[in-house]
């Protein structure tokens, strides 16, 4: 095995080695458990960074999939392994930095829990499976990993599983997303039987370079043979794309992100914000080459991302809750990044995931730290005036506030843009509209967050407790992530500007391009125009945030009221909760009763029936007997006469 | 084949002997020294069970100028019937004790009615058939009706003696016919007889045989002469129905084999008797076992068990192959030791509670572990649950019926109601398992008998694991039978 | 009865025979109703004593057929068989007093109506 | 004697030594239990071994190497035992279930010791007894042997409320459903017999399975004759599986059984009616499988769906888990009914995974019961708070159940669709994807209305499982179950060298091409490829065996 390899499975098993000693070891010791948690962390941030420097490196020369049989029946054979391209290393890089940080983080935050050594269990568990889809070299193993980061954010969101309101988040988005793995196991399987149907057994495959072979094959007959079943193909895509709707939060499978809110803080900024969420889009980059031929399929992924970022910032505008606010907010950018990916810019996509991560996590350890300074008071409303006792908090947030709202030079302004700019050209039916949405949906962000950062730091306190700044524990992360989402842009500044741009598409190429005839491929480039309309937006939003909250020129409340059914609506967040709702209320559980009724007064009791039936004879048997000896030998004498007659007219 | 050849006879004589001799000792023996003529018997019942090993008798043989068979099923049987009487004798000691008078009697009236069971082992011809079968029922008339105070014993004595009358004079009806038509009563010449090639079965034959049939069911409780058995098992002295219910229920049996092995060499005779066997068989399972669901009187329930008991042997007569009657034989071989240890353990229930109520035995496995689980190995076996000797014999049955494919619907009804048996044993025994005690009584049994019943536990058991060792010795008395080693 | 019924060449050489010389067929019918008189009576009278005599009745319909086949097959063994079957209907007669005579004594009657103890 | 043999000796054995033994030396008789347990576990685990290092090859060695005893021979009934990678898995199963239940009951069990231990082993030995012997007389004796002293397990040791009618319906069920299967084994039987009496005129019958089989290979079955018989025997297994609607004795008897009870009951007794199923019928009447399985597919369906509901809408914590049982049997008999080498091989590793998750459950079930005597769930709630480790345990049984990659459970249900799609039940594939909503939706229910939430005051008497030998079994068990979920492929290769020739007469009545040698079945046929297919000009797929068989399946 070569050392590439071997970094990537220490990359993977570590933080799995770290849960394992907590759970087995130390669960009452909490000083060692969040050490051995960090260590693991560590070590696999580590071997990242050797990685990275390989695959970045000068010389490309080293085979980046490294599998083992994991499974094999027959011809089907699951493998596992680690795929160490470009695409999964840089993914990996954020997972386990960003991991890192709010690892240290959590330190801080978590004092005094007594759950502390369950907690970072589940992280660096968290962090394994994360790492698991990261560098997974087929579609059985992603899901397995898909499954299991599911399982992590369920025990994560049930962290304070005495809260009810908890509980049910788990719940619900370990549904949510069950829902959504419903699809992808069949889309899986669809896909792979398609191929075997169509291609036979030697060449069907879950791996993905395997597959990506069949996609960009030259040989005739294969490409024939594709064509022939484009169909069945792009269904099969879809479904597994509906994995990613659920996991990233798109619509209408997005219900459980909000409420997802419940874990702790580091939490919501680690899984539900920076990398967890961000897996659909991921995937997505990772099969672009399946999506890429097929029109329909693009058109969808880029019409619901489209949506959702519309959508989910509206929402954001109505919250009070700071963390609910960065939620919705995380829900418009995720909409952001799957809008890149059907307008075919992948790259675009990677890139905004990569700055979105640093700055959101960010904005969400911000809110993290306001909120543990405000002894865990999380109401905007409540809020105000922090700019002083908490400054560093204070700079730092701004840093990804505007990060996040798209001014440049932070590194938002860049993947924005490049996505901006990807949609303004993108192929697929009505991408002129989608470009406008997406230019909205830049003002909004813009405007429900420079209204989040008014309400928390500008103005009065309102609240009771007195606020204090927190430790550097708690910081320095901070500081880290800052400086991250400044200068990540530089990771991909457009060759307009200069010549050494481009690079992270360059690295991604191998890893997400279509095939070469693919229509809606675009090679990313700068066009001024996108840049200043998005920059517009993005001043006019803000512009808005402080006409209405800090300057009150214009009055809150009167739009409010001159909008009335827009505002009940985003309030009701769309009614998506009371539909889902409804839907498990009245349909599935009626089913669930009817059921249990069949079982109960049908099955049941035909069963009885048939016991009662048998007793019922005995009684009347019994009946036979009554005592007279005159009648017995009747009984006898008549049946035997009887029994001779039946046998004798028998023969 | 005509000489007298008496050394045969010797454990029949020895019986009868061992009657008299009870017989005369009872008025030698004082009052209170009765209780020896307990132990005389059983020491008789023994060397009965020895004297069936003379080598003489064992290697068998003709007698009675071939009025008198010894073949591998009849010695088997007189064991059989030995061991029958052992264990009637072991349990019925305390309540011989008991009586006020007549102890000499009692055992004088087993050893003869035991005496009659050896003959119907072993008659050739239907006049020692006959005599033999009457034999063993008026000495159960007696016997049943041996509590004279007692109205139930009574009643139970009357009316078993009426409708044993009625069926003896049914079969000598068919006998008659059956003379009529073949001219003959002896079985060597009837065997000749019906195998020839000239022989035809004229209609007087067949209804002849149904006639004998139905006279013989009524010691084997078969419908429709039944209808005596579970009045007569209630009324009976318990120790008596413990006898009855194996020891002239298997005479029975083996007249039934015996006439069955001389007419069913001829296919065409078989053929008109199986399917009168399997009605009577099919209509025997399901009077037994219904009837036994809705009883609350052990001895009843017994009663109406050993009626579809009854049913299952029905089963492989009428399939009548060897391996049926290799069945037959093993199922009632093992019928004398479940149904023993079961009316072992009824005795000493009923002596502690002084009924047959069903509710006696509640909480039997608390307040006395060891006779609850004889108990409910005994009835397990009549289930016919492996790994006991019960379930064994019925799968031999079964099987041996299901060999003949217009016999498959019999076996459906067979195995029907081997569930519904199941329900109604299971009853008894989650009486004594799962619910509490209603009485303080607790039972007990003595030494001797806690020893008969460990016995023939592990008989079961033995029977059930290894069953080729009893299975070694029915299946070559049935294949001496002369029917046919493969299903018809 | 029945049985007699249900066995047609007998019948009809009975029938056939009317008024010519005594055949065995004559004897069968006359045992199958003496037979069938016990039968009925068994069947339908409530006193014991009046039952035992029914069914020495039906007995001695036995005893005639055996003996009438013993004459039309030319050989003893049916009357031998009657002998027997004599002996045994005495013993049981014998007993069946003793059984009637002890009923008497419990339950001060002899009609079977009152022997309905045991029943179910 | 041989190991085998051994399996079923040993329980036996220490229950006849336990009836000696003075019923106030209750020490002596949990000991002596455990001891025989742990005896047949190590037998197990040495098979287990044997199969890992040696493969198929060995253990058919060894089979070969074992006599036929003969025991009733003019019936022909010998005892003759053998194993192959399905057994062993079943034996590592039983081993495994048998042990951890005994010694849970050890603890739980405080009323008539004596007895429940010796009906406990005896339960035991027969369910070995089913799983190794290759007569099919021995087969029904095995199940009956273990049935009976099931009854009377739950009926003296179960819950107060319910038991005698549970225990009562179960058994006559479970004996019912093994006489229906009897009528099959005695059709075979007596057709055997006349088969071995073409070559030998005075042949003895025999209920051995090699001459079941060698009859069935022999095509001396006709079509009509395998069809009748399959019925027989599938009904009658199928009553044990539990098959939908033949389930009602099922999830009854699991809420009525004590702890011990219901993990052998759930754990190994309803796996005797499938692996019965592939023992016997497959082999032997394949053209009657190939006929009937596409209807047992959608009856597999029904399962899922139905159980999966009526789960959902039980209030009762054992009942959940009782119709979660019978829905994921579903997913055995679709694995089954798919008759792929994938999808049966699924099947065989899901009833281990199966057993060991519900023994698994039904032990942490048991072990809070046994204090709470309350199994409503609206009356518990918050037990984590009191009892953190048996939450922590309960909570990965549910995630295994739930079918989550790491547990075994998702392996062999991933496999089951697998093989169901390969088979073409494209509908039940997908609902069987469907079922793992359903089964999740129920289960976190119930997980978190019985576990999470507040801390209520009433349960704070309880007590968590405290020290090695309370835990023990349970952390055996989610070890087991996370060792063969993260790396199955050795428990997989075991398994489908012993499912492979059990399939292989079935795909032949299919009409699939097979390859005799490797066992590998080509589902295609022989243009297995792209070349060949072109030429036809016509869209590969809608040609190749698959669709053939579906149209003659159908």
């Amino acid at each position: 095995m070569e050392p590439l390899a071997l970094y990537g499975y220490i990359i993977l098993f570590a933080p799995l080695v770290a849960t394992a000693l907590i759970t087995c070891f130390t669960l009452k010791h909490k000083a060692v458990s969040s050490w051995i948690a960090i260590g693991g962390m560590l070590v696999a941030f580590g071997a990242n960074v050797l990685a990275a420097m390989q695959v970045f490196g000068a010389d490309a020369s080293f085979e980046p999939v490294h599998e083992i049989e994991w499974l094999s029946v027959g011809h089907v054979m699951i493998p596992f392994g680690v795929q160490m391209d470009a695409l999964s290393v840089m993914m990996s890089l954020i997972v386990t930095g960003v991991g890192l940080c709010i690892f240290v983080f959590s330190t801080g935050y978590m004092k005094g829990e007594d759950g502390w050594s369950r907690y970072f269990a589940c992280l660096s568990l968290f962090s394994f499976s994360m790492l698991g889809i990261v560098l997974s070299t087929n579609l059985i193993q992603t899901f397995i990993f898909w499954e299991l980061v599911g399982v992590s954010s369920y025990a994560l969101i049930g962290y304070y599983f005495h809260k009810d309101s908890a509980v049910d988040a788990g719940k619900k988005a370990f549904l949510t997303n069950r829902i959504g793995d419903f699809g992808m196991t069949w889309g899986i399987i669809l896909l792979f039987y398609t191929l075997v149907d169509t291609l036979g057994w030697e060449r069907a495959s879950f791996s993905y370079e395997k597959l990506k072979l069949l996609y960009h094959a030259s040989d005739p007959l294969i490409v024939q043979v594709m064509a022939d079943h484009s169909g069945t193909l792009a269904l099969a895509t879809l479904l597994i794309f509906t994995g990613a709707v659920a996991k990233s939060a798109q619509v209408p499978l997005h219900v459980w992100l909000p409420d997802a809110m419940e874990g702790p803080t580091p939490v919501s900024a680690l899984m539900h914000a920076a990398t967890m969420v961000a897996a659909g889009v991921f995937l997505v980059c990772r099969l672009f080459f399946m999506f890429a031929p097929y029109e329909i399929a693009l058109g969808v992924v880029a019409w619901m991302g489209g949506i959702t970022a519309l959508l989910a910032a509206g929402v954001a505008f109505v919250q009070h809750d700071i963390k609910k606010v960065l939620a919705y907010s995380t829900l418009s950018q995720l909409g952001y990044m799957v809008l890149a990916l059907g307008m075919g810019a992948p790259a675009a996509a990677m890139f905004h995931l990569t700055t979105h991560a640093f700055f959101k996590a960010l904005l969400f350890l911000g809110s993290g730290s306001v909120i543990y300074g405000c002894h865990h008071e999380q109401d905007m409303r409540k809020m105000g005036g922090l700019r002083k006792t908490m400054p560093v908090t204070f700079w730092t947030f701004m840093i990804g506030t505007a990060a996040l709202a798209g001014i440049a030079p932070f590194s938002g302004f860049w993947s924005k843009d490049a996505i901006l700019s990807a949609a303004s050209v993108g192929h697929v039916p009505g991408a002129p509209i989608l470009y406008g949405m997406g230019v909205l949906v830049a003002l909004m962000t813009a405007a429900y967050m420079g209204r989040c950062v008014i309400l928390t730091f500008f103005g009065e306190y309102r609240g009771h407790a007195k606020p204090h700044e927190s430790p550097v524990s708690m910081t320095g992360p901070l500081v880290v992530l800052a400086t991250a989402s400044v200068f990540a842009g530089v990771l991909s500044i457009p060759k307009g500007i200069s010549e050494h741009g481009g690079w992270l598409e360059h690295a991604l190429v191998g890893a997400t391009t279509a095939p070469v005839w693919f229509p809606g491929m675009h090679e990313e480039v700068f066009l001024p125009s996108v840049a200043i309309v998005g920059t517009v937006a993005a001043l006019f939003g803000l512009f808005l945030a402080y006409m209405f909250y800090a300057k009150k020129a214009w009055s809150i409340d009167s739009f409010v009221a001159a909008v009335k059914p827009l505002h009940t609506l985003l309030e009701k967040k769309y009614y998506f909760d009371e539909a889902y709702l409804w839907l498990v209320a009245n349909v599935q559980q009626t089913i669930a009763e009817t059921c249990g009724f069949i079982e109960v007064h049908v099955l049941r009791r035909i069963v009885d029936a048939v016991a009662g039936t048998t007793r019922w004879f005995g009684g009347q048997v019994r009946l036979l007997l009554d005592g007279h000896l005159h009648r017995y030998v009747t009984l006898a004498l008549f049946g035997a006469v009887v029994i001779i007659a039946a046998v004798l007219v028998g023969n | 084949m005509d000489k007298l050849n008496l050394i045969l006879l010797v454990p029949e004589l020895l019986a009868v002997a061992a009657g008299i001799g009870v017989m005369l000792w009872d008025l030698w023996l004082p009052r209170e020294k009765k209780i020896a003529l307990s132990t005389a018997s059983m020491v008789a019942a023994v060397v009965l069970f020895l004297s069936t090993f003379i080598p003489a008798v064992a290697e068998g043989g003709h007698a009675m100028g071939g009025t008198f068979l010894v073949d591998g099923m009849a010695l088997l049987m007189k064991r059989a019937f030995a061991v029958t009487a052992l264990f009637v004798f072991l349990i019925s000691r305390e309540y011989v004790e008991d009586l006020e008078r007549g102890q000499g009697e009692f055992y004088t009236l087993c050893l003869l009615a035991l005496s009659g069971m050896f003959l119907c082992a072993s008659v050739n011809d239907f006049m020692s058939l006959f005599v033999a079968l009457e034999v063993v029922t008026v000495s159960f008339f007696v016997l049943v009706a041996f509590k004279r105070r007692s109205t139930k014993s009574v009643e139970a004595g009357l009316k078993l003696l009426v409708i044993g009358s009625v069926s003896a004079a049914l079969l000598l009806y068919g006998i008659a016919f059956v003379y009529g038509a073949t001219g003959t009563v002896f079985f060597d010449e009837l065997r000749a007889d019906v195998v020839a090639p000239d022989f035809i079965v004229s209609t007087e034959l067949v209804i002849g045989l149904f006639l004998i049939f139905l006279g013989l069911g009524f010691k084997t409780s078969a419908v429709p002469m039944h209808v005596w058995v579970p009045d007569v098992y209630e009324g009976a002295p318990t120790p008596v129905t413990a006898f009855m219910s194996v020891g002239s229920k298997l005479a029975g049996f083996v007249l039934m084999l015996r006439v069955l092995e001389v007419f069913g060499r001829s296919a065409a005779i078989a053929a008109e008797l199986t399917p009168f066997l399997a009605l009577i068989g099919a209509l025997t399972l399901f009077y037994g076992n219904l009837g036994a669901i809705p009883q609350t009187n052990i001895k009843r329930l017994m009663g109406y068990s050993s009626i579809g008991q009854c049913g299952y042997i029905l089963l492989g007569i009428a399939a009548a192959w060897t391996m049926g009657m290799s069945g037959a034989l093993f199922y009632m071989v093992s019928y004398v030791f479940t149904n023993m240890l079961v009316f072992g353990v009824i005795v000493y229930v009923a002596r502690a509670t002084k009924s047959h109520d069903l509710d006696d035995y509640s909480g039997l496995a608390r307040s006395n572990p060891m006779l609850c689980a004889a108990m409910t190995i005994g009835l397990l076996s009549l289930a016919g649950v492996p790994p006991l000797m019960g379930f064994v014999g019925k799968l031999l049955l079964l099987g041996s019926a299901f060999g003949s494919p217009e016999l498959h619907w019999l076996v459906y009804v067979g195995l029907i109601n081997v569930v519904i048996a199941m329900y109604y044993y299971l009853c008894v025994i989650k009486r004594m398992w799962i619910h509490d005690a209603r009485s303080p009584a607790k039972p007990v049994a003595p030494m001797r008998v806690k020893i008969a019943l460990g016995i023939s536990v592990l008989i079961l058991l033995a029977g059930g694991f290894a069953p080729q060792i009893l299975e070694g010795l029915t299946a070559p008395a049935a294949a001496e039978l002369g029917l046919p080693s493969r299903p018809r | 009865m029945d049985m007699l019924l249900s066995s047609p060449t007998l019948l009809a050489s009975a029938l056939a025979s009317i008024g010519g010389e005594i055949t065995t067929s004559h004897y069968i019918v006359l045992s199958a109703l003496i037979f069938g008189v016990g039968l009925f009576g068994v069947i339908t009278r409530k006193n014991a004593v009046v039952i035992l005599m029914s069914l020495e009745l039906m007995l001695n319909g036995a005893n005639l057929a055996f003996v009438a086949f013993s004459r039309h097959h030319g050989n003893l063994q049916g009357q031998v068989f009657v002998f027997f079957i004599i002996a045994v209907a005495a013993a049981e007669a014998a007993v069946a007093l003793a059984i009637i005579i002890a009923m008497n004594r419990v339950k001060g009657s002899v009609n079977l109506d009152d022997a309905t103890e045991l029943k179910g | 004697m041989d190991l085998l043999t051994l399996l079923v000796v040993v329980p036996l054995l220490a229950a006849g030594v336990l009836v000696f033994v003075p019923a106030k030396a209750e020490k002596a008789i949990r000991w002596t239990a455990i001891g025989a347990a742990t005896i047949t576990l190590g037998i197990g685990i040495w098979f287990f071994h044997l199969a890992l290092t040696g493969g198929e090859a060995a253990l058919t060695e060894y089979t070969a190497s074992l006599p036929r005893i003969p025991w009733v021979q003019s019936v022909g009934i010998t005892w003759a035992v053998g194993i192959d990678g399905m057994s062993v898995a079943m034996i590592l199963l039983n081993s495994l279930v048998l042990f951890t239940a005994c010694m849970v009951s050890a603890h739980a069990i405080q009323d008539r010791v004596k007895e429940y231990f010796i009906l406990f082993l005896a339960l035991g030995a027969g369910v070995y007894g089913v799983f190794i012997v290759k007569d099919m007389f021995f087969m029904y004796f095995a199940f009956e042997l273990a049935v009976v002293p099931m009854y009377l397990l739950i009926g003296c040791w179960g819950s107060p409320k319910d038991r005698e009618y549970a225990a009562m319906k179960l058994t006559l069920f479970l004996t019912a459903g093994a006489l229906v299967a009897l009528v099959g084994i005695l059709l075979l039987y007596f057709k055997t017999w006349d088969f071995l009496r073409l070559t030998d005129p005075n042949a003895m019958p025999s209920f051995h399975l090699d001459d079941v089989i060698a009859a069935a290979d022999s095509g001396y079955f006709s079509s009509a004759f395998q069809k009748k018989t399959f019925v027989f025997l599938f009904l009658g297994f199928g009553a044990i599986i539990p098959m939908w609607p033949l389930h009602t004795w099922s999830p009854i008897g699991h809420a009525a059984a004590p702890a011990a009870g219901s993990m052998m009951h759930a754990g190994v007794l309803m796996k005797l009616g499938s692996y019965a199923i592939l023992r016997v019928a497959f082999p032997a009447c394949p053209e009657g499988a190939a006929y009937w399985l596409p209807w047992v597919a959608t009856i597999a369906m029904a399962n899922i769906v139905y159980g999966g509901y009526v789960a959902m809408a039980q209030k009762d914590v054992k009942f959940v888990i009782g119709f979660s049982s019978s829905s994921h049997m579903g997913y055995t008999l679709l694995g089954i009914a798919s008759v792929t080498v994938m999808g049966v091989s699924g099947a065989v590793f899901l009833m281990f995974a199966h057993g060991v998750m519900t023994a698994l459950t039904f032990g942490l079930i048991g072990f809070f019961y046994d204090q709470t005597h309350d199994r409503y769930i609206p009356n518990l709630g918050g037990l984590a708070h009191q009892m953190p480790f048996v939450g922590t345990c309960f909570a990965l049984a549910t995630m295994a159940s739930a079918g989550v990659p790491g547990f075994a459970n998702f392996a062999s249900e991933l496999m089951v669709m697998l093989g169901a799609w390969e088979a073409g039940y494209k509908v039940q594939a997908v609902i069987a994807i469907f079922g793992v909503v359903i089964t999740a939706v129920y289960l976190l229910r119930a997980l978190a209305d019985v576990f999470f939430r507040a801390r209520k005051e009433r349960w704070d008497k309880l007590k968590d499982a405290r020290g090695p030998f309370q835990r023990s079994p349970f952390i055996l068990l989610i070890v087991v179950l996370l060792a063969f979920g993260m790396y199955p492929k050795p428990m997989i290769d075991i398994i489908k060298a012993g499912v492979e020739p059990i399939v292989r007469p079935v795909r032949r009545a299919q009409g699939h091409v097979v390859d005799r040698d490797t066992g590998a079945v080509d589902m295609r046929g022989v243009d297995s490829g792209l070349d060949g297919e072109i030429d036809t000009g016509n869209a590969p797929s809608e040609r190749g065996p698959r669709q053939q068989r579906r149209r003659e399946g159908r």
